[in-house]
């Protein structure tokens, strides 16, 4: 089938339409010593690059050693939360042509330890993620040969669902002011996934995970700043379903 | 104590404030003009008004409370750490007792006509 | 000497199929230790892009039987699965689905409130469950929640596992490198789930993750098992344009239409009865054969392509169903589907073959299982439908799951570990190829392996081309492209990158002799040059087994039980 | 392994530029908040003189009937009115009113708790806070 040639990985697709952008990019090696340094590449794009076919055309052609966490690039796998241009986003979601700059910065998300480059270490984030029982809370969640489904109308789907688009790329705890200053606080992440699950109707854990969000450096250390939704790729807006969760403790919804 | 108490206090004292400080300013503003209401004749014939002594008592017990507290949240969320929250959550009841015994102790005694 | 720890069981890959197993064997044994390792972040793996749906039969009384899903799926691999196999997975499948409700799966709802399914190519009732069309990345997300609730399963996350190291009759671990620190360690286990996924960047215009390398089917090639029926390439037949990401077979499910220049639902010639819902293989070739003819459309990049037609659903159900593609097609594309067509084009979107296993999941080596994408019991035979590949994930995840921590319940631990198999994996690795000064790009190399398969074994295939394609791939791999530019320890994603690439080669050599082998048409693999099915000489899978000079071909019976093969038309 | 955590620090945090209206308000509420507790105290530190007698009351009195002393107390106004109006959406907020109901969310994704009455509310706040600081200079400085 040679008669049909296939342009691979757009980055290498010459066309007329293609421009010039800098790409500069951070790069640092805590093992090794605490300096960053910005490298710049000229790389050219075209109208749908994203920022993460630019970084890969660097790596692929001009650096093979940056370092740059990625799988799906299609914004489903919350890979490449990076700050771009001084905003947390996916880098596989951001397109060089949106960004309307003739030079574009991409560094490590804040608020998380760096690995190397452009790569922060999550496992913080998992680990309080966990802390939130993101899971069915109830006696039968083991099925039996003769189980069937748990009812649930497309309304009660509507309750929760907009959480349940959570990706953990972490670009929301990178956002919020709180997370800035404070290493002890939940995050956004964490607690709009506690709401996903309060919010189902199929499940019966809410008054554990009140228990558990209830902490000096629980819930209470979110004060409506919105930064999280404001730059969350899924529109999860975690920033309603913590105030959602808050209401349950202040009385306000039962 | 749990965090939502505390915050359910934060809360409360503010809704008070806002009924009572409201009174206050406008006490201040309606009864005469500004400049006269702060002439110190009047103001300590306002002390002597128990009613309006005991609002300023509240007010004070209120906004101390609800402003150290807001304090306390500040500080720690600024750093973590067992003893430093410790001398945070500390720190600030007993700034918020002191300030409320200086602001009781005026009341009080102005009222009393001790001035 | 090399570090290492040790663990009960080891499950290779937190995809569908790993974290499956994973939950089904903490919940068998809560006392037996657990480690899920992968090269990607939990929930980074390739299985959270599947969209459209997941197939079992749920509506009984509605008139859906499993009989006529396991017709449906042995009709669909043009008669190569396994019946057996097949029915397993049709008998299993509702319970898990039910399973998943009760773990939390947010499954899309019907007014009545019962788990709503739609139409998939080649089904005869509407039997692909779903959830939006995220149905992967929800499942995904319940299977991981559901496994924050086990303490005895512990993710070690951005780990490259390099081999499996066993004495011949019996295994007794794996080696891999810590992505993070560059640490090389050696893992000792006594069972092995095998659930690397599919390889499908071996072609350049992929549907899959940028982390779908074959490296995982190739630690088990390496290892001395056989991979079965590599030759079989799913090609999806709406890739969109340009960056080949998949538009759901969904969208033709509610309704959406292939058209081409002429504006002409041209399927009406190729399947006159399910039209756009045929399955994948045979609508591929229809749109191949549709721009051969003279009527498809060019891209703007250049690149022949059909058009999709998804404007008369509406708004309103796109948004709804859709939301998904919807998202892709905006962002990467700047087509709005409510407004305009799209431009799709037959893409590589799953591999049939995989690791060879029995119908339990038990690959030719005792304490070793294989699931997943990974595995090729012979579920699909030459052709997959559409939403059976998550069930397959689920079934086998669960089946192997029990049966791996049962036999790391039962056996002992090895008294003698072979640190001399570990030693020489570890100068394989770092005087091979971390130290490798080859002159040649490594990305360029990949690029050109990548691109012979797209070119050379695409939905059609000749004795020529493939016969070249093997050629030049021998060529590429002669030069000396193994090449670090990037020697630091941590975070080295240039060193996985060349190692992935190094299993390219072998896997891309079986797909391309087994493709030479197989002088018929079946499924999937479509020969211009033998355009019949040819039954008498091989209705059998193909074995393909490692030696250093060119893969060992192989021969294994079908299983047959109740259906005969026929000729296939829809 | 401790690393470092790369926190944004005080100075992300109170970066109000970057995140919209609701980043500004949030800043607005801190600054305000330490503002009027700050004022509290030395008001009741003022308040106190009175115990003092007439002349300690008014020499007191003094400091605030400068310029200076009523731009303070303009400033203080404006704070307090500003707090209080916000502190009063975001008690509602808080309790999960007025920030929308959850959906399916669609592509392009506006955060329903983002919501224009939110922006307005807090446009408002400002809005009155300002108004409150113009009536207040014009009773401090029309005497
Ligand atoms: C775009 C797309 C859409 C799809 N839609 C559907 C659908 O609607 N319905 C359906 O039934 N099927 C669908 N499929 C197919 C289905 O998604 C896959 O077959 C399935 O997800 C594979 O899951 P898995 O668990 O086997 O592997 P994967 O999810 O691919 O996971 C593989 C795991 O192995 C790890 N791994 C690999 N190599 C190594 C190594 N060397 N060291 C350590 N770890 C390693 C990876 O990191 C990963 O965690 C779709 C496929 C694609 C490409
Ligand atoms: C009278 C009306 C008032 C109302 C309705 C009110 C309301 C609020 C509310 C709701 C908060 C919580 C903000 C959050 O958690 O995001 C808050 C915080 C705070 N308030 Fe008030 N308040 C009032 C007056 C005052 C006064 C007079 C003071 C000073 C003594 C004060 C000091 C503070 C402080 C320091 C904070 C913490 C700031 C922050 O966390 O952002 N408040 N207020
Ligand atoms: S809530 Fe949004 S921003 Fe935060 S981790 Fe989830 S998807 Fe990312
Ligand atoms: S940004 Fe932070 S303060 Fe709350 S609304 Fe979001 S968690
Ligand atoms: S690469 Fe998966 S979200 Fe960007």
């Amino acid at each position: 089938m040679a008669d049909t040639q296939i342009a691979e990985d757009q980055s290498s697709a010459e066309t007329s339409t293609s421009k010039i952008v800098t790409l500069r990019i951070a790069k640092s090696n805590p093992e090794k010593d605490s300096v960053t340094k910005f490298e710049s590449f000229q790389v050219s794009y075209e109208r749908w690059t994203t920022v993460l076919d630019a970084i890969l055309d660097v790596k692929k052609h001009l650096d093979h050693s940056v370092a740059v966490r990625y799988s799906c690039r299609q914004a489903t796998c919350g890979s490449c939360g990076m700050k771009i241009n001084g905003r947390p986003r996916l880098a596989c979601f951001t397109k060089i042509s949106e960004l309307d700059s003739d030079v574009v910065t991409v560094e490590p998300m804040s608020n998380y330890p760096i690995v190397r480059d452009l790569v922060v270490d999550l496992e913080k984030m998992f680990d309080t993620h966990k802390e939130m029982k993101p899971f069915m809370v109830r006696e039968d969640t083991e099925i039996t040969p003769n189980s069937r489904e748990l009812l649930q109308t497309p309304e009660q789907v509507e309750e929760y669902i907009q959480f349940a688009n959570c990706i953990k790329c972490g670009l929301c705890n990178s956002a919020c002011p709180t997370m800035a200053t404070d290493s002890s606080f939940l995050g956004p992440q964490a607690l709009a996934q506690a709401y996903r699950y309060v919010a189902d109707s199929r499940d019966k854990g809410k008054n554990e995970r009140l228990k558990i969000i209830d902490d000096s450096h629980g819930i209470w250390r979110c004060h409506f700043a919105g930064s999280c939704s404001q730059v969350c790729p899924k529109g999860v807006d975690p920033a309603m379903g913590i105030q959602m969760l808050r209401g349950y403790l202040l009385g306000f919804r039962k | 104590m749990r965090e939502s108490i505390i915050m359910k206090i934060h809360y409360g004292t503010a809704l008070g404030a806002v009924v009572l400080v409201a009174v206050h300013i406008l006490y201040r503003i309606t009864m005469m003009s500004f400049g006269d209401s702060l002439e110190y004749e009047n103001v300590v014939a306002n002390y002597k008004f128990i009613p309006y002594a005991i609002m300023l008592e509240l007010i004070l017990v209120l906004l101390s409370v609800h402003g150290f507290n807001g304090l306390r949240v500040i500080l720690l969320e600024l750093k973590q750490g067992k003893s430093y929250e410790k001398a945070v959550n500390y720190g600030c009841l007993a700034s918020m007792a002191i300030l409320i015994a200086y602001g009781s102790r005026t009341i009080l005694m102005t009222s009393m006509g001790m001035t | 000497m090399t570090d290492s720890i040790e663990y009960d069981l080891i499950i290779v890959g937190s995809g569908l199929a790993g974290l499956r197993a994973a939950i089904e064997a903490a919940k068998t044994s809560p006392s037996i230790k657990i480690g899920v390792i992968s090269k990607v972040q939990v929930m980074r793996s390739h299985s959270v892009s599947a969209e459209g749906g997941t197939a079992a039969v749920l509506f009984e009384d509605e008139g859906d039987t499993i009989e006529s899903h396991i017709y449906d799926t042995v009709k669909g691999s043009d008669f190569l699965a396994d019946q057996d196999v097949a029915e397993l997975l049709c008998k299993e499948m509702p319970g898990e689905v039910y399973q998943l409700d009760h773990w939390g799966m947010p499954w899309s709802r019907r007014k009545d409130g019962r788990i709503g399914q739609r139409n998939f190519g080649g089904y005869s009732f509407p039997r692909a469950t779903y959830a939006s069309d995220k149905v992967g990345f929800f499942e995904m997300q319940t299977l991981y929640d559901t496994c924050q609730k086990f303490d005895n399963i512990e993710f070690l996350n951005e780990w490259f596992v390099t081999s499996i190291i066993h004495d011949g009759q019996k295994f007794m671990g794996i080696t891999a490198i810590q992505i993070s620190s560059g640490t090389f360690y050696a893992i000792k286990a006594k069972s092995l789930i095998i659930a690397t996924g599919g390889a499908g960047r071996i072609y350049s215009f992929s549907t899959y993750a940028l982390s779908s390398t074959p490296d995982g089917i190739d630690m088990a090639y390496r290892a001395g098992l056989a991979l079965k029926d590599m030759e079989f390439v799913q090609f999806h037949p709406t890739g969109i344009l340009p960056s080949g990401i998949l538009i759901t077979e969904g969208a033709r499910g509610e309704g959406g239409y292939l058209v081409n220049k002429d504006g002409e639902r041209f399927m009406s010639r190729y399947a006159a009865s399910k039209m756009e819902l045929a399955p994948r293989d045979i609508v591929s070739r229809s749109i191949m054969t549709e721009i051969k003819e003279g009527r498809g459309f060019k891209h703007e990049t250049g690149v022949d392509c059909m058009k999709l037609d998804l404007r008369h659903i509406g708004d309103a159900v796109i948004k709804e169903k859709l939301g998904a593609i919807r998202e892709i097609s905006i962002k990467f594309s700047g087509i709005d589907p409510a407004q305009e067509m799209l431009d799709i084009r037959p893409v590589c979107h799953y591999m049939m073959g995989g690791i060879h296993t029995n119908i339990d999941g038990a690959t030719e080596l005792s304490g070793v299982w294989a699931a997943g994408e990974a595995a090729c019991n012979s579920v699909h035979g030459a052709n997959r439908l559409g939403a059976n590949s998550t069930s397959e994930c689920i079934v086998w995840g669960k089946i192997t799951g029990a049966l791996a921590a049962k036999h790391a319940m039962n056996s002992k631990p090895s008294s003698q570990f072979p640190h001399h198999l570990v030693a020489l994996e570890e100068k394989r690795i770092y005087d091979g190829i971390f130290r490798g000064r080859g002159e040649y790009n490594p990305y360029e190399i990949r690029q050109e392996l990548t691109d012979i398969m797209t070119d050379k074994a695409y939905v059609f295939r000749t004795e020529s081309d493939l016969v070249e394609g093997l050629k030049k791939l021998r060529e590429i791999k002669a030069r000396t492209w193994k090449h670090v530019d990037d020697t630091a320890k941590e975070y080295n994603t240039n060193f996985t990158n060349v190692m992935e690439l190094d299993s390219m080669f072998r896997v891309a050599e079986v797909v391309l002799v087994g493709a030479i082998n197989r002088r018929e048409s079946r499924g999937s693999h479509s020969r211009l040059d033998y355009p019949q099915r040819d039954d008498a000489n091989f209705l059998h899978h193909t074995l393909a087994y490692y030696d250093p000079k060119e893969p060992i071909m192989k021969k294994h019976p079908v299983t047959i039980t109740r259906y005969q093969p026929v000729e296939r038309k829809y | 392994m401790k690393r470092n955590e790369n926190k944004e620090g005080i100075k992300g945090m109170a970066n109000p530029g970057r995140y919209g209206i609701e980043r500004v308000s949030y800043w607005l509420m801190r600054i305000t908040g330490l503002g009027l507790l700050a004022y509290f105290i030395g008001h009741i530190y003022e308040t106190s003189s009175i115990l003092s007698g007439k002349a300690a009351w008014d020499s007191m009195l003094e400091l605030t009937q400068t310029t200076q002393g009523h731009i303070f107390l303009t400033l203080v106004i404006g704070m307090c009115v500003f707090h209080t109006a916000n502190g009063i959406r975001l008690m509602f907020a808080h309790g999960g009113i007025g920030i929308g109901k959850p959906t399916r969310p669609d592509y392009p994704y506006l955060p329903h708790s983002m919501n224009m009455k939110n922006k307005l509310c807090i446009y408002a706040s400002i809005g009155i806070a300002a108004l409150a600081m113009m009536y207040g200079l014009s009773v401090l400085f029309g005497e």
